[in-house]
């Protein structure tokens, strides 16, 4: 039959998938972004798997059904390390805990999906209009007069009362975005006001979900730490981080080789890593991901630089940094790097170095084994933890983003961790 | 002759991407209200997305139309070239000027930024 | 004959989409569609253009009408209230008389058009409609050419001067310091120097 | 005769349309894969199966869309890439569509994808595709210049808007060679009507998919199909424009035609995937305030060839 | 296809321009109109061109001179609609206090 046909061609492709990530997700999102038979896409329009990864708090189960009724049928849902929605229980819903098994999962559910062998979930939402509107208003469709009403269910936009940059005060765009939004910090939901593609107006209604850091990190603040795998989870933290940019700069080649550096991290040698990095940050440079896309603007001023600390603050000329006050690294020569601009640009060239300088002073540490020598504080790559870890600082987006455009927004976000550090360790 | 052709490759490709849009559809319900929603990752709009949108490079489009103008003029230019000889190169010349004063100008008035 | 008869047909079902298109127009909400009709009417004139052999004139006016249109659409969408139509709305006056006007002058063209007699002078065989162009622009008509060249940089620097806000408010520089956020406040965000605009025009 | 002059040319039109599409397909998988990107499965095979998905697919609407041009967007763009095709002569007597003034047809099928492009993100009415679109229109108001000067560079030694006549100019000498600039400069024209790489403003990954963020199943296939035709097509004018078209040895012209169009497709789908994408200001920067100017000069390069 | 049925047609575009010049309140649309009109007129001038003047160029001549014009109108036209709404953030040739009055 043609249909069956199709549908076994259809099934051979690499299985789409649109995450909506969770508290400590973010692991398996890595994961599943290396897996060569597994596409994770950006819109749920476009995937036939929605996979939730990490645990997702109440609040944002509304959210999460939005997201569940976007995808077009066929379509299911898999719940990775999390407690599905309770209508969904009885859908056959399928659950995988093993971060192992999860991979094969996505990619046996999606050709079951096509093949018709596996139950479609269901929809959640009660299939309404959002407000009311047929048979309303001035003819019928909700609207009334040439602004009012609720024409096809929605008000249409309103004038501002302010602004402007040029002198021309047009509609503005206000609408709430995330938290499942993947080009931004899971977890972080904010309410945006557009003028164009200018963002007016940031404010951030739910925090990004804090980031689990390396337990090497948390060992470090206990007792004394191999410097060469302190610095290798560091390496493998800004890497990480620099997928997502590399994914908003349209290099998803480049994001992939930074992913796999990163994951390289743990047991390459040294110098294979070090060969590896100059390489890959030869290619960022020559495929002007500096020159053509990131932007020279979010400036951080100095009270918000040094509010968010780490390479951040060195990237805007303040030079903090805890690694210099400790006997180990002194005795490796260690000297904090900084940039002065601080803008996006500068970060992402201070976080290239600060890896750069990283990889040099694990190959250092691990010739003569050097440790740490102080206890109780640490620098963590998102700034120092001493008494209490790095603390979410996603409120500084509302004073840096207004007066963005779009993408320049995007990369600014990309370009810092407002994320605060969980008090858990990575697995 | 030819625009018989181009009539037919026209009604061809239309006919076949609609056809191809609707056929694998024809059976499909329509999408709930909330499949239809805008994509905002979880979150939801207040109003239409249709609005009095803010363009930042509205000065660029009508220095375009003026320039297109000038295109207008260059292709019947263009064709005798060869033939004019030196008077098809003064007016090159002229046309180049013209542009260029208006790119020069353009540029220092900011036209080509987010306004 | 054929080909005649069947250029026939072509030349009714296009005027018939010309008069529609430019009816509809005036008749749809959406002021998007209201330029996009627009631009489907002047694409049927252009095919009648080519029909008529003018070979260069039809094909000229899809790509200028494609970008005026455009330009057109975006305008529309910049300045109008409620630029898609999503509530239907009139906004005319004088309607009465107006379409006595369209219809009056309608009548008085077409019994022009159909009383007079024009001289029958079909084109000439070997005619090459836009070297005949190129050779008139650059002969005898060379002034029209030249004083169009000066009108549209005139006609550049003049929509530079009003449209954008340098003068009106400021140098552009200053111009394109990001909002305040809340009226007359302080630009948000940025510090003095404004790096958000500096250097984007250079540094390729 | 009819044969000749209406079946031939357009059966070949329609057979490249899908062929080349195809081609560009599996051409952008090894592409990916020369940059190391790991493929699941053979290259050959993934387009073929991706298409089968996105046919098996709900198609998604949006709750308000204007839906004429909702419906018409993606067939109006493959009607267009068609058209451009069309233009193409694939040798001495087999063309399509010989009209004496198919460069400046070739211009207006630029000018009207900006249209198409723009109707494809505006009737979704929603917020992530109309940024796309209305950045689109930016970059597509820009680069339409630079392709006319580029083309009537090469108008200059045919004495001729016609693509044939353009082709039999370059009898002597391609004008690849002989206009240096015009052909990396077109190739630009080619990225940025495709919205690919560096110029892809209307549908980046910033809007999460801009102008095809809602749109899902056989519509975004015919949207994929005909973004990939309209390369096509461009490779064909760029082939014919730059390369000679159907001239060269041994071969016959449409097989000539077609290896060199391979050849400009393989070198955008490396291109596409080499430069990270540009913002939009800067974008529209480059375009007025650097390509621009590389045209005027290219234009003169031609001026004065073509008297020499 | 004869000079009197393309003269008709050009007759009627140029009526639906009238009346959509003459009827509209907002200025863009305006413009339309006048965009439609213009329309009519060059269709007029080629279908004289290239049936009753034995192919002399200022026919065509003619015709690319109103496109001139019309694209000249258009930009001076969206120039004078982005002057106008800086100062009055209204862009309909009555004010809107009148329509509602």
């Amino acid at each position: 039959m043609a249909v069956s046909w199709l549908s076994r061609l259809a099934a051979r492709g690499p299985a789409t998938v649109f995450p909506a990530l969770g508290m400590q997700g973010e692991e398996a999102f890595y994961q599943l972004a290396l897996h060569p038979e597994i596409e994770l896409v950006d819109s749920p329009r476009h995937a036939s798997l929605l996979l939730v990864a990490g645990g997702v708090p109440p609040e944002l189960h509304e959210p999460l059904r939005r997201v569940h009724d976007q995808l077009p049928a066929p379509f299911t849902t898999l719940w990775y390390q999390s407690e599905p929605l309770l209508e969904l229980q009885q859908a056959g819903v399928v659950r995988v805990d093993s971060l192992e098994a999860l991979p094969d999962a996505l990619v046996d559910a999606h050709r079951k999906v096509l093949r018709g062998e596996l139950g479609v979930s269901p929809r959640l939402l009660v299939d309404e209009p959002p407000n009311p509107w047929r048979g309303l208003g001035d003819d019928g469709h909700g609207g009334e007069g040439m602004m009012g009403g609720v024409p096809y269910g929605r008000p249409m936009a309103m004038p501002p009362t302010q602004d402007l940059r040029d002198g021309l005060a047009l509609d503005t765009l206000t609408f709430r975005l995330g938290p499942f939004f993947p080009l931004w910090p899971a977890g972080l939901e904010a309410e945006v006001i557009l003028q164009g593609d200018i963002v007016q107006q940031f404010s951030v209604q739910s925090r990004p979900f804090p980031r689990a850091m390396s337990p090497v990190f948390f060992d470090a603040w206990e007792h004394a730490m191999s410097i060469a795998r302190l610095e290798r989870a560091r390496v493998q933290y800004h890497l990480r981080a620099l997928f997502h940019a590399l994914h908003l700069a349209g290099l998803p080649d480049l994001a992939w080789r930074a992913l796999r550096l990163a994951e390289a991290c743990d047991r390459q040698t040294i110098t294979a890593l070090e060969k590896g990095f100059k390489d890959f940050e030869r290619c960022l440079k020559r495929r002007g991901f500096f020159a053509l896309h990131l932007p020279t603007c979010g400036t951080l001023n100095t009270e918000h630089a040094e509010a968010l600390g780490g390479f951040a603050a060195r990237a805007a000329g303040i030079e903090g940094d805890a690694r210099r006050d400790d006997e180990g690294y002194r005795r490796l020569g260690f000297s904090a790097i900084s940039q002065q601009a601080g803008d996006t640009q500068s970060r992402w060239r201070q976080r290239l170095a600060e890896v750069a300088q990283s990889l040099t002073l694990a190959a250092r540490a691990q010739q003569n084994d050097a440790v740490t020598a102080t206890t109780g504080v640490v620098e963590t790559p998102r700034g120092v933890w001493r008494d209490e870890r790095p603390g979410d600082a996603s409120a500084l987006l509302e004073k840096l983003l207004p007066g963005l455009e779009w993408g320049e927004a995007l990369a600014t976000i990309a370009s810092l961790d407002v994320a605060g550090v969980s008090q858990w360790a990575r697995p | 002759m030819e625009l018989l052709a181009l009539l037919i490759v026209l009604l061809i490709s239309l006919g076949g991407g609609l056809l191809l849009q609707w056929w694998p559809n024809r059976r499909q319900p329509m999408a709930t209200y909330p499949q239809r929603a805008p994509f905002l990752g979880g979150g939801w709009p207040d109003t239409h997305a249709w609005s009095r949108y803010h363009l930042r490079y509205y000065p660029m489009t009508l220095l375009l139309i003026a320039f297109e103008m000038e295109m207008m003029f260059m292709y019947p230019w263009a064709v005798v070239y060869v033939e004019q000889g030196m008077k098809a190169v003064m007016e090159m010349g002229m046309f180049l000027a013209i542009l260029c004063v208006g790119i020069l100008y353009g540029w220092r008035e900011g036209v080509f930024k987010w306004q | 004959m054929n080909t005649s008869f069947f250029v026939d047909v072509v030349f009714i079902l296009l005027a018939l989409f010309a008069v529609y298109t430019g009816w509809r127009v005036f008749r749809t909400d959406s002021m998007v569609r209201a330029s996009f009709f627009l631009l489907l009417s002047f694409i049927t004139v252009g095919a009648i253009m080519l029909l008529l052999s003018a070979m260069y004139l039809g094909v000229a006016m899809f790509f200028m009408m494609g970008v005026e249109m455009m330009v057109m659409a975006l305008f529309m969408v910049m300045f109008m209230m409620n630029p898609a139509g999503l509530n239907p709305m009139m906004m005319v006056h004088q309607h009465k008389l107006s379409i006595g006007a369209g219809i009056a002058s309608f009548v008085i063209l077409a019994a022009m058009a159909l009383l007079s007699r024009f001289p029958v002078q079909p084109l000439p065989a070997g005619l090459e409609p836009v070297s005949s162009l190129g050779n008139e622009l650059l002969g005898d008509s060379m002034l029209i050419f030249e004083s169009a060249g000066v009108v549209l940089l005139a006609t550049m620097i003049g929509v530079v001067v009003l449209s954008s806000q340098r003068g009106r408010f400021g140098s552009a520089q200053e111009g394109s310091m990001p909002p305040g956020l809340e009226p007359g406040g302080e630009p948000a965000g940025m510090p003095e120097e404004d790096s958000g605009a500096g250097g984007h025009h250079h540094g390729h | 005769m009819i044969l000749d002059q209406l079946i031939w040319p357009l059966l070949l039109v329609f057979a490249t349309l899908g062929g080349g599409v195809y081609l560009l397909a599996v051409l952008d998988g090894l592409a990916a894969r020369s940059f190391g990107l790991p493929q699941a499965q053979s290259v050959w095979l993934l387009p073929l199966s991706r298409g089968a998905w996105l046919l098996s697919q709900q198609a998604n609407v949006t709750e308000a869309p204007d839906w004429w041009g909702w419906r018409l967007a993606p067939a109006l763009y493959l009607t267009l890439a068609a058209i451009g095709l069309a233009l193409v002569p694939w040798s001495r007597d087999w063309v399509a569509t010989d009209i004496t003034t198919s460069l400046v047809l070739w211009g207006s099928v630029e000018a009207l994808a900006t249209v198409v492009i723009f109707l494809q993100g505006w009737s979704a009415n929603t917020h992530l595709a109309l940024i796309g679109a209305y950045r689109y229109v930016a970059l597509g108001l820009s680069y339409i210049l630079i392709s006319m000067f580029v083309l009537i560079g090469v108008t200059l030694p045919a004495e001729s808007l016609a693509l044939t006549q353009v082709v039999a100019s370059q009898q002597e000498l391609w004008n690849v060679l002989r206009q240096p600039l015009g052909l990396p400069l077109f190739l630009i024209v080619g990225l940025s009507i495709t919205f690919r790489g560096p110029f892809n403003l209307a549908d980046s990954t910033d809007l999460a998919g801009g102008t095809s963020v809602e749109v899902s199943g056989p519509q975004r296939l015919v949207w994929e199909f005909a973004r990939s035709a309209m390369l096509v097509a461009f490779s064909g004018i760029a082939t014919t424009a730059f390369l000679g078209g159907w001239l060269g040895p041994w071969l016959p012209g449409p097989l000539w035609v077609m290896l060199k169009m391979l050849a400009v497709l393989a070198i955008l789908a490396w291109l596409g995937r080499w430069f990270a994408r540009i913002t939009p200001e800067r974008c529209i920067s480059l375009m007025w305030l650097a390509l621009l100017p590389l045209s005027f000069i290219d234009l003169i390069w031609a001026g004065v060839e073509a008297l020499l | 296809m004869t000079l009197t049925t393309v003269l008709l047609l050009a007759a009627a575009l140029i009526g639906i321009g009238i009346y959509g010049a003459l009827s509209q309140q907002s200025f863009v649309m305006l413009m339309m109109g006048l965009e439609l009109i213009l329309n009519g007129v060059m269709l007029a001038a080629v279908g004289f061109w290239a049936m009753s003047s034995a192919g002399v160029p200022e026919g065509q001549l003619l015709t690319i001179v109103v496109m001139a014009v019309m694209a000249i109108e258009m930009a001076m036209g969206f120039a004078l609609v982005v002057a106008v709404y800086r100062g009055k953030q209204a862009d309909v040739t009555e004010s809107i206090a009148d329509l509602k009055g």
